[in-house]
């Protein structure tokens, strides 16, 4: 019998487990950021934390406010210019795992940031791509953090910040070879209700649903009719192991995980 | 005092002029917010503003009316949300009858590429981004480009130029030779890039103390215009190893800035109202200053070695 | 020895094969000879060598007969005069039936953009270098390319990406996380490039003194096959703080290096008969070492700040 | 009346000279190092040394044995990559002089550093570009220095390394100009017989003849038949102080000025 979590322990819980096997892992604020701290405390002890903002190999002493928090810098391995960690790390095909979010994403994992509307009269102002769209070309995997609801998981998002799988695996494979580029497309969507994965047509296909989540709430918070797979199976619920860590060590003051 | 020293004062009004693109560079450390507002101060008009991450200092600036124009990467409060300001001057449901705020957007490779053009002085440089994105489209000077070498198509972005860059920084001499130490952004790049540049810092240093460790020298006093010290003019970002980032401010600025009057009234309270960065850090209180304060963890020596 | 530390031979025994592209970059600053001569002693051929500098290392390695093709942008004794062994190679007089040397040769810039646009993965890099100059013609991969922003015209090299580059730096750790002072050439830019690196150190020292200073870092353990320690491993060249270059070695081998007999009886003594680089030493003998010993010149330490 | 010099401490001291008023030198080794550190104790205090290897405001603390000798280091401004050093202040247009030798040159100022006879099939190997032809079209003026001979004065350069009025000044101007190069060309060529500058055609023209030398000699040493200046003067004298600055703090093993 587990101890009782809240959905954003699940989702920072089962996008660690991900991580078993990576090696390089580009880390973003918020639930990535505790995701990829506590699969290096459990599943992958390798992992070398990147920062956007020019960290390799960081060891942040406390919960990084936003991806530049000085705690990152201080006992890292090396810092460098932003031109050298998009270059030399990013474009270079050296980063193993990269984190995105999105306001919007499709079927087939392509993802928006930048307006819901009209680029030149939007409805809402998003932040745009920072660095997401050289991520999705040029991390090897992308993974995806979400919250579901039928604004985010939409049929046709408003604006392509991020390539995912294009307009299917085929297309996306071949135009990926061809372009050069490092980025194989998105491997996983962790929501809060569950794990997607991709199938051979490219598209998400949930594997797992969270303890407690109901298919009724997965097709009630996406606006297609999502595959599911046939041997859909329940996440495991965090460990005690895995909830001490989060909440004593990794977020202690609840920030992210409430 | 010799050399390039400067109050921020005379720096802004000699160096950043009505009309100018000016980008204030460093991303989420050394953020020029004592920089930024003097130009609200001297109510600058007609800039570009270009900065990778805009945060709350340009959404301060545009709403105090200084820009007509933004060039950036990615547009928001780390950690916290949206840059309101920014998005009432973008979104026209809030513009209104007003003036948008004219936008010409990139990535973050493709910012600090353009800067890296300007330094070099190149037509061009070419990355491989944008790929399959709506972002070309809705930036026309992202544009295609085939190598030389086989029938491979990346992307290009222009040279960025601006007439004035500014830059905060740990320490300089008088002559503005530059030491940063922590993130480094597209600071350099961005300095290099300008016609003119401007260095504030915390302290300012003995050329001596710059000479003895030459390769943490990030910006060359040649490139430099004007050098003012300016003890917490990141407030509130933070200087690695000086001070923390304000956290608190970041969270206060959300609510402030989703309504125009209490903008306005904040930087009146905090920018018209005071006549510079040591009323400012007087107003903020010795104890929330010395809350911000890290402990130790200094880097250690190396050995340059006497040669003669 | 945990991490990733290895002896010289197994280093090159692993990492470097024959018909490779090889790096060993430096300029003028932390050549790495032993790596050099280890490469000699194995017998490795037909190596394409890649260096912008060739100086004595590869005029020693190209008599020793390892290299089939040199790719470089100054060839010559520095301060003293010219490269003797690899002009027997490229002048036809010189020649005469022996196999030339295949070269393909490009400005210093040149060489640089190359290892970036390897390092960047980028299909080429622009210049504005060898306008209205004979070297186009000389090496056809220097290409010209059109701005996608105007009419203007620069050129273009392709990347360089060897299949092992070899560096010397004063430190690393044993993951091979590298840090360097002083002069620091294209190594960063060479080592990103290669499919395969070798670190090789002057000291071996524990991580925390490579996290006490991150901005020191050129090279992160994450691109480094092999570091291997070897004291005074980049003599008769130099490392900043640590030891001077032999000058007189430089003017030694002008004469050595002019007659074919007296440079195989060099690479007999110093080379083929010596087990590596600490016998190379102990013949070297610890006066002419001590004799190239610098005073002190320290750097001084900055203040990361302790964030928790 | 003044001591007497040698041939090389009156190239040295004539080069100096033409450095006043300069702010950023390109330093190479030998002469051109000698020259600049002279310059700086004399006619311009405020110069500031650049090396190729990726120093600026370096300060010798004795005289460098190679362009990147550890004295150039130790107490500079500035040590950077070379990379950097070409981009961003090369290529930028922040060099206002750049030193160049060459084996070959021609009336134009043309230089040839790389092979004599055919390229494929070279007579003589020389050393190449390294940093000579992007010095050529970058720095904003190109001091030349080398000893006049017919074997390197010479009516037509077997290899263009480094350009320089190309074939005469309204062509090079021209060229210049549409291509964006941040050079003007070579403004002055030090000989061991004289100062050449560039008359309004681009061609080479003798305005001083130093102490000692005679017409003839210049004739005698050059492979075209030279213009000299009506208004030819003599290079005035190194003077005492100069002479003492080179050989007692500059070059005390007369290394270069024997």
């Amino acid at each position: 019998m587990s101890e009782p979590f809240s959905k954003s322990e699940m989702m920072i819980v089962a996008a660690a487990r991900e991580l078993a096997g990576q090696h390089v892992c580009f880390v973003g604020v918020g639930l990535p950021n505790i995701a990829v701290n506590l699969a290096k405390r459990t599943v992958a002890p390798d992992l070398e934390l990147v920062y956007e903002a020019g960290v390799f190999g960081a060891r942040p002493a406390r919960l990084p406010l936003s991806i530049g928090d000085p705690t990152i810098v201080t006992g890292a391995t090396a810092v460098v210019s932003m031109f050298e960690l998009f270059a030399f790390y990013l474009q270079r095909g050296l980063i193993d795992v990269g984190f995105l979010g999105a306001a919007q994403i499709d079927r087939f994992g392509n993802l928006n940031s930048t307006v819901i509307g009209d680029y030149a009269a939007p409805k809402t102002r998003l932040p745009g791509s920072g660095g997401a769209c050289e991520i999705a070309i040029n991390a090897r995997n992308v993974f995806v953090i979400m919250r579901q609801s039928t604004r985010s998981f939409v049929e046709r998002i408003d604006f392509r910040t991020s390539p995912g799988n294009l307009g299917g695996a085929e297309q996306a494979e071949a135009i990926r070879r061809a372009g050069g580029w490092n980025g194989r497309g998105p491997s996983v969507v962790v929501t809060d209700l569950g794990i997607w994965h991709f199938d051979e047509a490219g598209e998400m296909r949930l594997d797992f649903l969270h303890p407690g989540a109901t298919l009724d709430e997965v097709r009630a918070t996406i606006a297609w009719e999502p595959r599911i797979s046939p041997s859909l199976a329940t996440t495991p619920a965090p460990t005690a192991v895995e909830l001490r860590l989060v909440r004593e060590e990794l977020d202690p003051e609840g920030v992210y995980t409430k | 005092m010799p050399g390039k020293v400067a109050t921020m004062r005379d720096a802004v009004a000699d160096l950043v002029r009505d009309g100018d693109t000016v980008a204030i560079e460093g991303f989420t450390h050394l953020i020029g917010f004592a920089a930024g507002h003097e130009i609200i101060r001297q109510r600058k008009r007609d800039l570009t503003l270009a900065r990778m991450t805009p945060d709350l200092i340009y959404d301060q600036m545009i709403a105090g009316g200084v820009a007509r124009k933004l060039i950036f990467s990615w547009l928001g409060n780390p950690g916290v949300g949206g840059l309101n300001a920014i998005r009432r001057r973008i979104e026209p449901a809030a513009v209104g009858d007003g003036t948008p705020l004219e936008i010409e957007e990139y990535s973050h490779f493709g910012m600090v590429a353009r800067y890296t053009a300007g330094a070099a002085n190149l037509p061009f440089m070419p990355l491989r981004s944008y790929f399959e994105t709506d972002l070309p489209k809705a930036n026309p000077l992202i544009r295609p480009i085939r190598s030389p070498y086989s029938d491979e198509t990346v992307y290009a972005v222009p040279p960025l130029n601006p007439d004035v860059t500014i830059i905060h920084a740990q320490r300089a001499d008088a002559n503005g030779n530059t030491q940063i130490w922590g993130l480094l952004g597209c600071q350099k790049e961005a300095a290099f890039a300008a016609d003119r540049a401007i260095v504030v810092v915390e302290e300012l240093v003995d050329e001596a103390v710059i000479r003895a460790d030459p390769n943490r020298t990030v910006i060359p006093g040649l490139i430099v215009d004007a050098v003012v010290v300016q003890p917490y003019g990141a407030h509130p970002s933070y200087v690695q190893g000086a001070y923390d980032r304000d956290n608190r401010f970041y969270l206060d600025w959300d609510p402030i800035s989703r309504d125009e009057e209490k903008t306005q009234a904040w930087l009146r309270e905090w920018v018209y109202d005071l006549d510079g960065r040591a009323a400012y850090v007087d107003k903020l209180g010795t104890e929330r200053i010395a809350s911000l304060r890290p402990g130790s963890a200094p880097s250690g020596s190396v050995d340059y070695g006497d040669y003669r």
